[in-house]
């Protein structure tokens, strides 16, 4: 299926979408590219941290709300649409449900198991609860809300078109994220036989049962890495920072990087992939 | 002097803080570097977690942009979920975390939410992160900053991740947070550190070049003097040649303001 | 009527239960056989799910004792944990549920733990494993066992799987029960169904060569009959053929009492 | 280490102890013999369905309680010394904590987690709840308290004399066991060197800050099955079924299997796995 497909058929506006699961690596940002070249509005974002993917979501306009640990630029720091919907509205005033990286994975899990809460100790002492009505004190712990995705965007190294997705490196809250989720979008880097896959059965990231459409979308995760395949793009998230500091330098970035890029097979022959890829 | 910046003093100085045999919750930037400094020098048998999902012994021999980066996990003894690292930092069992912070008050507290009204924020910051959990699971953390007085603050408007609260004696337990708190704050001037049991930040060294006068003038508060307090111990070249080796374009070391 | 056994029959009147397209939490004995035959038959897209921790589309080419057998994992889609298997019957995504069970009562609720006083029991019966989960969490779900007065009892003394409770209206639903219920009770004699949404079981149809008043008479209670008791139809020739296919040395429906 | 060293070192009297986590695959039969050769008493044996090891462990007298979804032989059905003990006293009295598969899954997460309970719908209606103090209802949904054990035991495939290890096949309950527990002890398959482990952190079980022993202990999970290497002994099962039913038949059983055996390896020498290798 292709990317534009998918996210057409599979994410609608309105809906509660988790990205970027796995924190630093495979952050599907060709998915999200084609979020905002098909105009998707009032999305909830669902992630850990988000390096620079959901700045970017944010920037074009296309967010009602994120539920996240921490949204900027791993490497550069602050996120700068980010900074200016939450400052000032602009392009569009978000709601932020804050979380720490531990509370959204056990929201996750609450989700994959259909029980309504987690309690935990984390979260005990720190403002956040105040200011995620998800997050309930009680007693001596926190009652840590459930939150399921309608869909959750996932780049892997490998998958069959039936959804059986090898990945590997850290996987951040790839698992629970998938399950929690009531569709899984899989976007990988080689679309591969299935009897290889199924040979390691233990490997299998999802249930095929939860996946809806999957994209063969090589360097699909760039500037993120992919390990086994590309280093990160240090040096392309610090000039989306420096590019997105003001709104004006973030929209010629967005229209070059994104809008007048019909697709990502466009967008990645600007980029010296070579120059990324590993070679073991 | 010179022939050092000051966020190699810092990597130096934090690289201290890990103990032999620590389980080091690894926090991103500066700290990458400090826990390779320290596994190659003075504490052999420390280990790294990363919250992104690794567990490590040696460092990773490539230059990290994240703790994600491939070259972490190459050679990981673990490669897992993210929950499950916090989980055993839940149980206790993480000696030692990082956490960066955007402002800190006298009582180790940190902000890296929100600036000004929650509702309608001066300065939206990143958010936790995984900083909250470490702040408040992790039996000890030390925080790295620049040294400047709207960052070292009276006290910051919003706890994201907890210190010693109020500064009332044992805050902490009261609130049920099962860590012990933070043990230092590492700032381009100087080292404060705590009490034990917790309480108020006190200023125990001044880096070299830099006065107790500076110091406080760039602290947002009165800052406490410890009964002695004496220069950092300067990076030694052992060190500095460790940072190098590990940040060679110095990334993280030389272009940082 | 001698060309097969009761155990044979079970299973073919089992598989008939799964639907194409059907997640099927699939449980120990003949279950295992029945999503077999299912999937060889008329439920050519259906899957089956163990708790174990495993998801198959085609049935194990091999012999299995048990769901974790070797077979069971080769050419499986999905090897993992069981939480996670739970995960999907938790979030109402298996369609339906097969519990093996010691006793049952007239609403469908089994006891697998405990005859007489759970103190000091009669009979310690295994308990639940995943039973009670399945009877809580699916969709819908059947029971197979031996037809006597002993297991079809009046009222079970401990509830292990819940059925319909006390049998009032919407019993589940003011307990929080998510799933749907059993909808039927397969035994050696008879099956015997439910009404939509539950309550009480009636009798359904009669295994070939035995008759309602057999099946009334080695009930332990007063069992209601459908308007039109039928007579179950024997297992086919294909049906049989696959039931020899995965049970070859009839391990489970030729030697078994 | 030996398996001998190991139990005496790790496990003992009064020891919470998980075994049989993967539920038929995978059972550390080889370890729960040496815990009944050194008469090990007054344990707490933790477990999903647990296929005739915590029949025989009770049977030898070792347990003081069970918490667990289901004790008997899988194949075969009742566990008759678990009867004994649970309707006779004989050998001696066990207090049961019954659990589902499930709810003994939350409760391990929990522990894991730290967290204090996890809330779950399933339970819900099951006279379970009456019986076990850990399960509480609260509302609409019952609290699965944390279970912490002190040691689980594990068999796997391979492992590296660090416990680095590689287990395949459904894994039931292992890696949440293992995160739970104070400490972890592995017997293996193979003991392999390091690289070839390392080379795949994604398929690492366990941290090694977890694992405290690695016997190596080829057949150890004997009759029950091992990916990769050992289908499951279905005779054996039946056989010790028909001698289990009087307890004289277990004592003789025990004898001839356990108590008159030194070690692993005599015990071995009696089984024609040759029979149950499988040759891939």
């Amino acid at each position: 299926m292709s990317m534009a497909n998918a996210i057409e058929r599979f994410v609608p506006d309105g809906a509660t979408v988790a990205l970027g699961t796995a924190l630093e690596p495979l952050i599907p940002f060709a998915a999200g590219h084609e979020l905002i070249r098909q105009s998707r509005r009032d999305l909830e974002l669902v992630g850990p941290i988000s390096d620079a993917l959901f700045d970017q979501l944010i920037g074009a306009g296309c967010v009602r709300q994120v539920t996240a640990a921490w949204v900027g630029n791993v490497s550069e720091g602050l996120g700068h649409c980010y900074r200016r919907a939450a400052e000032e509205g602009v392009p569009r005033s978000i709601a932020i449900h804050d979380h720490t990286n531990f509370s959204i994975a056990l929201a996750l899990w609450a989700a994959a198991w259909n029980a309504p809460y987690i309690p935990t100790r984390t979260l005990l002492g720190s403002d956040i609860l105040n200011t995620n009505p998800h997050l309930e004190r009680d007693g001596d712990v926190v009652r840590v809300h459930a939150v399921r995705p309608d869909v959750a965007i996932v780049h892997v190294q490998r998958c069959d078109e039936h959804g059986h997705a090898h990945a590997w490196g850290p996987l951040g809250i790839t698992e629970e994220a998938g399950l929690a989720a009531g569709r899984v979008i899989i976007s990988c880097e080689e679309l591969a036989e299935s009897a290889p896959l199924l040979k390691h059965p233990n490997r299998i990231l999802f249930p095929e049962t939860k996946v809806v459409a999957v994209v063969h979308a090589p360097g699909g995760a760039h500037p993120s890495p992919v390990q086994g395949y590309f280093n990160r793009d240090h040096a392309f998230f610090r000039d989306y920072a420096a590019a997105s500091r003001t709104r004006e330098g973030f929209e010629a970035w967005l229209k070059r990087w994104v809008l007048d890029v019909p697709d990502r097979s466009a967008y990645l022959a600007r980029i010296d992939t070579e120059a990324l890829r590993i070679r073991e | 002097m010179s022939d050092f910046t000051p966020q190699e003093l810092m990597v130096a100085v934090a690289s201290r803080e890990i103990r032999d045999g620590d389980l080091v919750f690894v926090g991103m930037r500066l700290p990458i570097l400090a826990y390779a400094v320290a596994r190659n020098s003075h504490a052999p048998t420390a280990r790294g977690l990363f919250e992104v999902g690794l567990m490590r012994d040696q460092p990773a021999s490539g230059f990290l942009g994240t703790m994600g980066d491939p070259p972490n996990v190459a050679g990981a003894l673990w490669a897992t979920r993210m929950s499950n690292a916090m989980a055993l930092m839940a149980q206790g069992e993480v000696d030692l975390g990082f956490i960066g912070g955007a402002e800190v008050d006298r009582f180790g507290n940190l902000n890296t939410s929100y600036v000004g009204d929650p509702k309608k924020p001066e300065v939206k910051l990143p958010g936790s992160g995984g900083g909250a959990d470490i702040a408040i699971l992790s039996r000890r953390w030390v925080t790295l900053m620049t040294h400047e007085r709207r960052r070292l603050v009276e006290k910051v408007s919003f706890i994201t991740s907890p210190g010693y609260g109020d500064g009332t004696p044992s805050w902490r337990k009261r609130n049920g947070l099962p860590g012990g708190g933070p043990v230092a704050i590492i700032t381009t001037l100087a080292v404060l550190r705590f009490p034990d049991g917790g309480g108020e930040a006190y200023l125990d060294s001044v880096h070299p070049g830099h006065t107790v006068d500076e110091v406080r003038a760039n602290t947002g508060w009165d800052l406490r003097l410890a009964e002695h307090v004496s220069e950092t111990s300067a990076p030694s070249n052992a060190e500095l040649a460790a940072i190098k080796r590990f940040d060679p374009d110095g990334f993280w070391t030389r272009t940082q303001s």
